[in-house]
C-alpha cells in the first residue's frame, strides 16, 4: 500500500495540477486567467511525462564512460524528455498566439472579460 | 419465367437524354423565342419517336437493357425498356407533345415571365419521367424520382406569388419526405436481397421475408410512392399545387408526377414484392383500404370545390386511387385495368386541364360558378370537356370505360365485392361533379361573354386532339400505340399466364 | 452551465485517478516502457536509444540525439510550430509600415 | 504615453550582462552534444539577451542591434537551415533527415554528429529570431497609436 | 529519388514554400500568391502520384532519418491517407485560386504572412494525415491548429474573440490528446501506431488504455466539432475571412474525423472500440444528436456563413455517424462524405464569399433575385452545392447518404436511419429558404421598381479567378456522384480496416 502510494503520488500531484489548470481554462471569465489555466494544464502534462521517465537510482541520459550503456536501468528514460522539449515549445508557441489574440481583442473591445465580450459581440452582430 | 430475350439498346438512354440535351439549348436560346420553342417541340417529337420505336420489341417481350454507370457497388444506373416502362414512357412522351404545343399558346397568351426557365424545367421533368419509366432497378428509380421532385418544384412556384411559394414548400415537404422513405425502403431491400433489379413477379419472389419486416418495408414503400400517387392522407400537396400554371398542372396531375407515383405503386406491387408475396402476407388489403377510402372521400371533396382546377385535382386524386385499387386487388384483370387506366386517365385528365387552362387564358375565369354559358362561346373546348367528363365517369365509348371495366372485372376475380361497390359509387360521384359543369356551360346563359371567341388554335387544337384520342382509345384500346397489348404483356409477365 | 463545468472537472479528475492506478510505479526501472522488448517482442525505442545513441551519432547527450536525429522530424515540426506562432503574431499585430519609414524602423 | 527617463543603472547593467548571456547561450547551443542544452535552450537565451536590451533601452536603440523587420526572415532562414540539412541528406540518396548521408566526413556516426550540430544551429537561429519577433509584435500591438 | 521519397514530399514541399515566403516575398508581396500556387499544385500532383502508387504497390512506409520504427518516425501512405491527402490538397488548390483577388479585397490582410500560414496549415493537415507516429501527429496537429487560429483571427471585428475561444478549447483538446499519448506510451512503451497496434491486444484490460482512448476521442472530438464540443465552430467560421473559412470549413474538421478514424480503428482495433468499449456507439449517438441539432440551428440563422457553419456541425455528424456505425458501408459512407462535404462546403463558402465581396453582406434575408441575374453562374454553383447537401441525386451527396443509410440498416439501427432521413429534410428547409430568396422575386418589396431597373440586373459576375474554382467544385459534385463507384471500389473499399 505504502509502496503504491510512494510510486504514484507524483502522478497525483500532476493530476491535481491538471484539474487546477482545466478549472482555470474553462471556468474563469477573464481571458488572461484562462490562459494561465491553459499554461498550468500544459505544464502539468509535462510534469506528468517527466515523472513517468524517472528510474530510481539512475542518472541523466548523458553517456558516461564509467557506467556504459549495457544496462538501461542506469539511465533514466530519455524519450519523454525529448517529447517534452517539443511540448514545451508548443506550449510557448500557443501562449504567443494566445497573447497576440488577447492583445488584438483588447485593441478592439477594450475589455478582457468574457461575459462582457460576448455581449458586445452580440451587439456587433445585430448591426 | 417467360422467354425473355435481352438485347442491348441505346434507345432508352437516348429517350432520356433528348430532353436533357434540349434543356441547355433552351437556355442558350432564351432570347430567341421561336428557336427556344422549336427545341421543345423537336425534343418532344424525337422523344416520342424513340419511345414508339421501342413498342414492337416490347410487345415481343424483347427487353432493351442498358447499364450506363455503376452508381453503387453492384448496382448500376441501368435503363430497361420493359413493356410496363414502355407503356408509361409512351403515355408521358406522347402527352408531352400536346403539352408543349399547349404551353406555347398558354405562356404566350398570358405573356408570362421567365418563360425560359419554364421550358427548361419542363424538359428536365420529362427526362426524369422517362427515366422513372425505364429505370431497371430500384436505385435508378429513386434517382430519377428525386430528380423529378426537384425539377417540378420550379414549375410549381412558377407564378412566384405567395400562394404558389407556399404550395411549392408544401410540395417539397411532402415529396422530399417521400423520397427519404423511398431511399430507406430501397436500402432495406438491398440489405435483404442484395439485388435491386426489377423483376416481373417480384424481387422478393424467392426470398423468405418475415411478416413484420415485410409490413414495415411495404409501408415504407407505400409512404415513398404514395405521396406522389396522392393516396389519402398523403394527398394534400396536390390541390395546393394547383397554384401552378395550367400546363404544369396538366403535366403534374395527368402525366409526370402523379403518374410516376402510381407507376411506382404498380412497380412495387408487381415487380418488387410480387403478387404472390403480397397476397400471402395480406399486404394488398392495406392498398385496397386506402385506395377505396381515397376514391370515395376525394370524390366527395371534389363535389364541394368551386375552383375548377381544384375540382379536377380532387378528381385526379380519386382516379389515381383507381389504379392503386387495381394494383391492390392483385388479380390479373384488375392490374390490366390499372395499367390501362394510367394511360387512359392521363389522356382524359389532360384534356380537362387543357380545357380549364383554355378557359382561364381566354376568359380569365377559374371558378365553376362563373362558367355559365361558356359552352356557347367556346364550343370546341367545352365539347372536349364533355368528352373527358364522360370518360372519367366511365361511360362508353370513351376510354375511361375500358379501364374501369377491367378493374371491375378484376374485383370480381378477386371476389372483392366492396371494391366493386366502391367503383360504382365513385362512378356516380364522378357524374355528380362533372356533369353540372357541362350543364352550366351549355345550357345556361352567361353574362359578359359578348365578343369572346374560342381561344388560340395553339391551345384548342391539342385539347381537341386529346379528346378525340380519348374516344378512339375507348373504341379501340389498341389504337396506334397498342396500349392494351402492352398492358396485357405486362400482366402476362407478372403472372406468368393470364386468365381474364 | 457552471454545474456542468464542475461535473466535467470531477469526471476528469476521477478518470485520471482511475487511470493512474494502472500506471507502473514511478521510478520502476523494469516497467513496460523501460523494457528491452515490448509485449509484442518489437524493440523498445527508449532502450534502443540508450544503447545506441553514442554509437550512432558520436554524441554523449542522448536527448540531443533523439531530438535531432532519431526523432528529428518531430523537432522540425516543433520548429515549424514556433515559426507559425511568430507568423500569427506578425499577421495579427504588426502594423503596415509607411513607405518612407521602411528604412528607419 | 510619456516615456520615463532611462535609468542609468538599468541600462548599464543590461548592456553589460547582455553579451555574457549571449556567450552563455552560444555555449549552451554548442555544448548540447555533451551536456543538457541545445538549440531551443540556447536560442531562447539568445532571444532573452536581445529582449533585455529591448526592455531596458527601448525600441529605437535596440533596432541598431537587431532590426525587427529582419526577425521573420531570419526565423525562416533558421527553419531553412534545418530543412536544408534534411534536404541535403535526401539529395545524397538517403531519406529526409538521414544525416548519415551528408558527405562531411567518412564515418557515418561523425556525419550524424555534424548534422545534429547543423540543425541545432538552425533551431537556435529560428527560435531566437521568432522569440524576438513575437516580443516585438506583441509590443507593437499593445502600444496604442 | 522522387519516387522513393514521394510519400513524405507533400508536407515537405508545403513547409519549404511556407518558410521561404517571408524571405522571397520580402520585397515583392505578389510573389507570395504565386508561391502558394506552385506549392499547392505540386502537392496535388504528388498526391495523385501517391494515390496511384499506393493502389499499385500497396501501403508505403517512409522512414524519416532512415530509422526503422519504432526507433524513428515514419509516414504511412495507405489508401486512406493518400485519399485524404488528395482531397485536402485539391480543395486547397481550388480555394486558393479563388483567393487571388479576395484576400486583398477583404479587410486589410497582410498577404505575406497570411499565405505562409495557409501553407503551414496545409502542411499540418498533410502531416497529420500521413503521420504514423502518435507524437508526430500531435506536433502537426499543433502546427495546423496554430495557423488556423491565426487565419481565423484576421476576419471581422469579432474574429479574434472567436479565434481565442477556439484556441482555448483547441488547446485543451490537443492537451487531452497529448495526455492520451502519454498514458499510451507509459503503458506500451511505444509511439509508433503500427507498433502500438501490435502491443495493445495484450493490454486491453488496463484502465490506462481505456482512459487514453477516451482522452484521445475527446481531443479529436473537439477538433472535429462533434456534438457537445462544437461550440467553437459557428463563431470561428462566421467571422473568419472568406478564404480562411472556405479553407478551414471543408478541411479542418475532416482532419479531426480522419484522426479519430485512424486512432480508433488502426491503433486500438475495431473490435476493441466497438464490441468491448462501445466508444463507437457513443460517437454515433453524439453524432446523431449533432446532426439534428446542427440542422435545427442552421434553420434559425439569418447569416449565410453562420448557417453554413451550423450545417457543418450537422454534416460532421454524418461522418461521425459513419465512423460510429463501425461497419464497411458506414465507413464507405463516412469517407465518401468527407470528400463530398469538403467539396460542397468549399463551394458554398466560396459562393458566400463572392456574395460578401460583391454585396458587402451575406445576410439571407437581404438577398433578392437580382443577385441571380447579376451572378447566374455563382448562383447556379450554389444551387448544385445546396442540392448535394440535401442529398438529391445525381450529386455525390445522395450517394454518401445512401451508403450511410445502408450502414445503419446493416446495424439495424433504425433511430440513426430516421435521423439521417429527417436531417436531409431539415437541410432542404434551410437551403431552399436561401434558394427561394435567390431565385424568386421578392414577394413584398417596397422598391420593386428599383430592383427591376436594368442597371441593377445587369450581369456582374465575379472575376474569373473567383468563378472558375466554384464552377469546378459544382461540376465535381455531379461528376463524382455519377462516378462514385470508381472511388468507392478503387480506393475506399481498400481502406476498410481488418476486423470490420
Amino acid at each position: 500500500m505504502i509502496d503504491f502510494f510512494l510510486g504514484h503520488y507524483g502522478y497525483w500531484f500532476a493530476i491535481l495540477l491538471m484539474c487546477l489548470g482545466l478549472y482555470g481554462a474553462i471556468m474563469k471569465k477573464n481571458l488572461i486567467k484562462k490562459l494561465i489555466g491553459i499554461a498550468i494544464f500544459q505544464t502539468s502534462i509535462i510534469i506528468f511525462f517527466v515523472a513517468s521517465s524517472s528510474k530510481w537510482g539512475a542518472t541523466v541520459p548523458i553517456f558516461d564512460e564509467k557506467i556504459g550503456v549495457a544496462n538501461t536501468a542506469k539511465y533514466i528514460n530519455p524519450l519523454p524528455h525529448t517529447l517534452m522539449l517539443t511540448a514545451i515549445v508548443v506550449g510557448v508557441a500557443t501562449m504567443g498566439v494566445a497573447f497576440a489574440l488577447v492583445i488584438s481583442i483588447f485593441q478592439k473591445y477594450k475589455t478582457l472579460d468574457e461575459s462582457v465580450l460576448l455581449k458586445r459581440m452580440k451587439k456587433d452582430n445585430d448591426i | 419465367m417467360n422467354i425473355q430475350s435481352f438485347y442491348t439498346s441505346f434507345v432508352p438512354l437516348y429517350a432520356v437524354l433528348v430532353s436533357l440535351i434540349a434543356a441547355p439549348l433552351i437556355i442558350l436560346s432564351s432570347k430567341k423565342r421561336n428557336l427556344r420553342e422549336f427545341w421543345t417541340i423537336a425534343a418532344s417529337l424525337i422523344k416520342f419517336g424513340l419511345v414508339v420505336s421501342l413498342v414492337p420489341n416490347a410487345l415481343l417481350n424483347k427487353i432493351a437493357e442498358l447499364s450506363i454507370v455503376e452508381i453503387s457497388p453492384g448496382i448500376e444506373l441501368a435503363l430497361k425498356a420493359d413493356p410496363f416502362g414502355v407503356f408509361f414512357a409512351l403515355v408521358a412522351s406522347g402527352l408531352w407533345i400536346f403539352t408543349s404545343f399547349y404551353s406555347i399558346g398558354y405562356v404566350r397568351g398570358l405573356k408570362d415571365h421567365k418563360q425560359t426557365r419554364y421550358f427548361f424545367y419542363f424538359a428536365i421533368c420529362l427526362s426524369s419521367t422517362i427515366g422513372v419509366a425505364f429505370a431497371a432497378n430500384l436505385l435508378t428509380f429513386v434517382v430519377f424520382y428525386e430528380i423529378l421532385t426537384i425539377a417540378t418544384y420550379p414549375l410549381v412556384i412558377h407564378k412566384e406569388d405567395e400562394k404558389s411559394i407556399k404550395a411549392g414548400r408544401k410540395y417539397l415537404a411532402y415529396t422530399l419526405t417521400a423520397g427519404s422513405l423511398l431511399i430507406a425502403a430501397t436500402a432495406v431491400t438491398y440489405q435483404i436481397t442484395n439485388n435491386l433489379d426489377f423483376k416481373a413477379g417480384g424481387i422478393f419472389e424467392n426470398i423468405v421475408l418475415s411478416p413484420n419486416m415485410a409490413w414495415i418495408l411495404f409501408l415504407l414503400f407505400l409512404g415513398g410512392v404514395g405521396v406522389k400517387a396522392s393516396i389519402m392522407p398523403l394527398h394534400s400537396w396536390l390541390p395546393t399545387a394547383m397554384a401552378a400554371p395550367t400546363p404544369v398542372s396538366a403535366l403534374l396531375h395527368a402525366v409526370a408526377v402523379v403518374k410516376s407515383g402510381v407507376f411506382g405503386v404498380v412497380r412495387v406491387v408487381c415487380f418488387v414484392f410480387g403478387p404472390k408475396l403480397m397476397y400471402e402476407l395480406g399486404l394488398n388489403n392495406i392498398l385496397i383500404v386506402f385506395a377505396g377510402f381515397t376514391i370515395i372521400v376525394a370524390s366527395l371533396m371534389a363535389l364541394k370545390q368551386d375552383n375548377l382546377k381544384r375540382r379536377l385535382a380532387y378528381s385526379t386524386i380519386s382516379h389515381l386511387s383507381y389504379i392503386v385499387l387495381g394494383a391492390g386487388l392483385l388479380s390479373s384483370a384488375a392490374i390490366l385495368g390499372a395499367i390501362m387506366h394510367i394511360a387512359f386517365h392521363a389522356v382524359m385528365k389532360i384534356t380537362l386541364f387543357f380545357c380549364a387552362g383554355a378557359i382561364y387564358v381566354n376568359l380569365h375565369k377559374e371558378n365553376i360558378s362563373e362558367l355559365n354559358g361558356v359552352g356557347k362561346v367556346m364550343p370546341w373546348t367545352m365539347g372536349a370537356f364533355a368528352v373527358g367528363s364522360i370518360g372519367l365517369t366511365g361511360i362508353p365509348p370513351v376510354n375511361g370505360f375500358v379501364s374501369k371495366w377491367y378493374i371491375g372485372l378484376g374485383a370480381l376475380q378477386a371476389n372483392n365485392l366492396i371494391a366493386l361497390i366502391i367503383l360504382i359509387i365513385s362512378g356516380l360521384l364522378n357524374a355528380a361533379y362533372f356533369f353540372p359543369i357541362v350543364h352550366r356551360a351549355f345550357f345556361r346563359t352567361g353574362e359578359g361573354l359578348e365578343g369572346k371567341k374560342e381561344a388560340s388554335p395553339f391551345v384548342v387544337v391539342p385539347l381537341v386532339i386529346t379528346a378525340i384520342l380519348a374516344v378512339l382509345l375507348g373504341i379501340c384500346p389498341d389504337f396506334l400505340f397498342d396500349f392494351y397489348h402492352l398492358a396485357l404483356r405486362v400482366v402476362t409477365n407478372v403472372f406468368g399466364g393470364i386468365s381474364l | 452551465m457552471k454545474v456542468v463545468n464542475y461535473l466535467i472537472m470531477i469526471v476528469f479528475c476521477a478518470l485520471m485517478i482511475y487511470a493512474s492506478l494502472g500506471l507502473p510505479s514511478r521510478g520502476d526501472a523494469y516497467a513496460d516502457l523501460n523494457k528491452e522488448k515490448s509485449l509484442s517482442q518489437t524493440p523498445n525505442a527508449a532502450s534502443y536509444y540508450i544503447h545506441n545513441a553514442k554509437k550512432d551519432a558520436e554524441t554523449e547527450n542522448m536527448v540531443t540525439v533523439i531530438l535531432a536525429d532519431y526523432r528529428g522530424y518531430d523537432t522540425l515540426g516543433e520548429e515549424t510550430v514556433i515559426f507559425t506562432a511568430g507568423l500569427v503574431c506578425f499577421l495579427l499585430l504588426r502594423k503596415e509600415k509607411k513607405k518612407n519609414g521602411k528604412k528607419k524602423r | 504615453m510619456e516615456r520615463k527617463k532611462d535609468n542609468p543603472i538599468v541600462s548599464l547593467v543590461s548592456r553589460t550582462v547582455s553579451p555574457f548571456i549571449m556567450l552563455f547561450a552560444l555555449y549552451v547551443i554548442f555544448h548540447g552534444h555533451y551536456s543538457p542544452g541545445g538549440g531551443f535552450q540556447g536560442g531562447t537565451m539568445l532571444a532573452a539577451a536581445f529582449i533585455l536590451i529591448r526592455l531596458s533601452l527601448g525600441m529605437e536603440i535596440s533596432q541598431l542591434q537587431f532590426k525587427s523587420s529582419w526577425a521573420t526572415p531570419l526565423g525562416s532562414a533558421g527553419v531553412l537551415i534545418y530543412f536544408g540539412t534534411g534536404l541535403i541528406a535526401l539529395l545524397f540518396g538517403g531519406n529526409f533527415l538521414d544525416y548519415g548521408f551528408i558527405p562531411f566526413s567518412k564515418a557515418v556516426a561523425e556525419n550524424r554528429s555534424i548534422g545534429i550540430l547543423c540543425i541545432e544551429i538552425g533551431v537556435a537561429i529560428a527560435v531566437m529570431a521568432i522569440m524576438v519577433s513575437i516580443y516585438d509584435d506583441l509590443l507593437e500591438g499593445s502600444s496604442d497609436d | 529519388m522522387i519516387s522513393s521519397n514521394s510519400a513524405a514530399l507533400t508536407p515537405l514541399i508545403l513547409l519549404f514554400m511556407a518558410v521561404s515566403i517571408p524571405i522571397v516575398a520580402l520585397k515583392k508581396k505578389q510573389i507570395a500568391f504565386f508561391m502558394v500556387m506552385i506549392a499547392t499544385s505540386i502537392s496535388v500532383i504528388i498526391s495523385f502520384y501517391n494515390i496511384f502508387r499506393v493502389l499499385k504497390v500497396g501501403t508505403i512506409h517512409y522512414h524519416f532519418g532512415g530509422w526503422i520504427p519504432p526507433i524513428g518516425i515514419e509516414y504511412v501512405l495507405d489508401p486512406l491517407s493518400s485519399f485524404m491527402c488528395l482531397v485536402i490538397n485539391v480543395i486547397a488548390l481550388l480555394v486558393l485560386i479563388h483567393s487571388k483577388k479576395i484576400v486583398e479585397m477583404e479587410s486589410k490582410i497582410k498577404s505575406v504572412p497570411y499565405y505562409a500560414l495557409v501553407l503551414l496549415m496545409l502542411c499540418g493537415f498533410n502531416g497529420i494525415i500521413l503521420a504514423g507516429d502518435l507524437f508526430n501527429l500531435y506536433v502537426f496537429l499543433e502546427i495546423c491548429s496554430l495557423s488556423m487560429y491565426g487565419l481565423i483571427s484576421v476576419g471581422e471585428k469579432q474574429a479574434p474573440v472567436a479565434a481565442f475561444r477556439y484556441l482555448i478549447i483547441g488547446a485543451v483538446g490537443s492537451s487531452f490528446y497529448l495526455l492520451g499519448v502519454g498514458f499510451l506510451y507509459i503503458t506500451t512503451g511505444s509511439l509508433n501506431m503500427v507498433d502500438v497496434r501490435s502491443i495493445i491486444p495484450h493490454l486491453y484490460n488496463e484502465p490506462t488504455i481505456i482512459v487514453a482512448i477516451s482522452l484521445m476521442v475527446i481531443g479529436f472530438g473537439i477538433k472535429m466539432a462533434v456534438f457537445p464540443f462544437h461550440g467553437w465552430l459557428p463563431d470561428a467560421y462566421t467571422y473568419a475571412p472568406t478564404t480562411s473559412s472556405a479553407l478551414i470549413a471543408p478541411t479542418g474538421t475532416k482532419i479531426g474525423a480522419y484522426a479519430m478514424l485512424r486512432i480508433l480503428f488502426f491503433v486500438f482495433g475495431v473490435n476493441y472500440v466497438s464490441k468491448t468499449l462501445h466508444i463507437t456507439d457513443i460517437l454515433a449517438w453524439l453524432s446523431a444528436i449533432g446532426i439534428i441539432y446542427g440542422s435545427i440551428m442552421a434553420i434559425s440563422q439569418k447569416e449565410m456563413k453562420r448557417m453554413l457553419a451550423y450545417s457543418s456541425v450537422s454534416q460532421i455528424g454524418y461522418i461521425g455517424l459513419g465512423i460510429g456505425l463501425c461497419n464497411p458501408m458506414g465507413l464507405i459512407g463516412a469517407v465518401l462524405h468527407v470528400m463530398n462535404h469538403a467539396i460542397m462546403k468549399a463551394c458554398l463558402f466560396l459562393v458566400a464569399g463572392n456574395y460578401r465581396v460583391k454585396l458587402g453582406h451575406s445576410n439571407i434575408f437581404k438577398l433578392s433575385d437580382n443577385i441571380r441575374k447579376k451572378k447566374p453562374w455563382t448562383t447556379a454553383a450554389f444551387t448544385v452545392g445546396a442540392l448535394s447537401m440535401v442529398g438529391i441525386p445525381p450529386t455525390v451527396g445522395f450517394f454518401s447518404k445512401w451508403y450511410l443509410v445502408l450502414g445503419t440498416i446493416k446495424n439495424s439501427s433504425w433511430v440513426f436511419l430516421a435521423v439521417l432521413l429527417i436531417s436531409s429534410l431539415l437541410n432542404a428547409i434551410y437551403f431552399f429558404r436561401v434558394l427561394e430568396k435567390v431565385y424568386l422575386k421578392p414577394i413584398r418589396s417596397t422598391n420593386l421598381e428599383e430592383l427591376n431597373m436594368p442597371e441593377n440586373n445587369k450581369k456582374d459576375e465575379v472575376s474569373s479567378s473567383a468563378l472558375i474554382p466554384v464552377l469546378i467544385l459544382a461540376i465535381a459534385l455531379i461528376v463524382l456522384g455519377l462516378l462514385n463507384t470508381i472511388i468507392v471500389k478503387g480506393i475506399i473499399e481498400k481502406m476498410i480496416p481488418a476486423g470490420m
